[in-house]
């Protein structure tokens, strides 16, 4: 089982009115899209996130098919917008 | 240098931490909060600990790209007022040709890669996330 | 704005005049005296009314090429030491692109057309001549 | 008769240790290279100028085959090295 933090930034931390969620997941194989259908459950508003938001697996872009593993932090990012 | 931070942006700062007696070329760049469509500031929110990682990274590619260049750049987060400066970028390489494109690629890459989010305020009261599908 | 000081270059101050609630983006070119070659210091001199006509003539040109860029410079003389700045340009326009082009272009046109002559000074007293056939 | 006046800067006024000279010409179509000419034998140091120097009527870069009027100013100028 996959215990994933995942965090929300800008619009989606507005959307789903949540900075940061635990999430479990049973699967040995878990991917981000899991996760996310998983948050999309759980987490209220979150069924108003985009199909397919950039993420990050423990700071850094990964896709929709990466595998988490316990202890990841999942991040949501919406479009960058820096500088 | 911290390379995120909540106060107005201190370019002098900036040009010590990169200027030197081998390096008679400085190219700074900086953005600032434009008055566009009755905007009077935006709020900055980054995820910092990826936006902070992302930075040392883009600030290597920089610096192995043109050897002899020093960069560095600092991005301000929060509320900030028209007219003021969200990011400055500072490159110093002994002649300008790699001041110039070192400062380029690092505020193109800024826009590309932080994880740095704004949203758009008015004098009305209405805000907007910037870059977000509608 | 004068754009020739026997002073130390005030970077802010050209900052202020070009920079604007509709202007987004300003690039900063700050020529700097390098210690190449033992130098301690360079004296620069200009036939300062041909200069200043110059300078007003680019700054025009840069203006038509970028209508909605603001671009001031200015060019210091006398012995400037190592490390100080030697010619600041700015400019600011509502986005990067047009900011980047404009002060690059200013940069090159000031090295090719300014009649101003740069002294190398050295520790042991020589002193050389830049750009001279010998 | 031309009454022009020359001015030298930088190297150039070393070598003459002259900053400014009035050259008087008689020809009515006098060019630069012929208050250069006038120069060369009338101000001391001013062999040492090259054959062809940068020059200026007025303020305004010219080749030397510019023609000089009454009261011009004509600049000798070592090459540019601003910025």
């Amino acid at each position: 089982m996959a215990r994933v933090t995942v965090r929300f930034f800008a619009r989606y931390a507005e959307l789903t009115g949540c900075e940061s969620a635990a999430v479990s997941i049973a699967s040995d194989a878990a991917t981000v899209a899991d996760v996310l259908a998983r948050v999309r459950e759980s987490v209220p508003g979150a069924q108003q996130l985009p199909a397919r938001p950039l993420a990050a697996i423990n700071r850094h872009q990964v896709r929709l098919d990466a595998r988490v593993q316990d202890g990841d932090e999942l991040a949501l990012l919406p479009p960058l917008a820096g500088g | 240098m911290t390379h995120l931070t909540r106060e107005p942006i201190a370019v002098a700062a900036l040009l010590a931490a990169v200027q030197g007696d081998e390096r008679g070329g400085t190219c700074v760049f900086l953005g600032t909060v434009r008055s566009d469509d009755h905007v009077t500031a935006i709020d900055y929110s980054a995820y910092d600990e990826m936006a902070l990682a992302e930075i040392t990274t883009l600030l290597g590619e920089a610096h192995a790209r043109w050897p002899n260049a020093r960069v560095t750049l600092q991005h301000r987060l929060g509320v900030i007022p028209v007219g003021e400066a969200s990011i400055a970028i500072v490159a110093a390489a002994p002649h300008r040709d790699e001041a110039f494109a070192a400062c380029r690629y690092l505020i193109e890459e800024v826009k590309q890669r932080l994880p740095i989010w704004k949203k758009e305020l008015r004098a009305d009261g209405s805000a907007t996330w910037v870059g977000q599908p509608t």
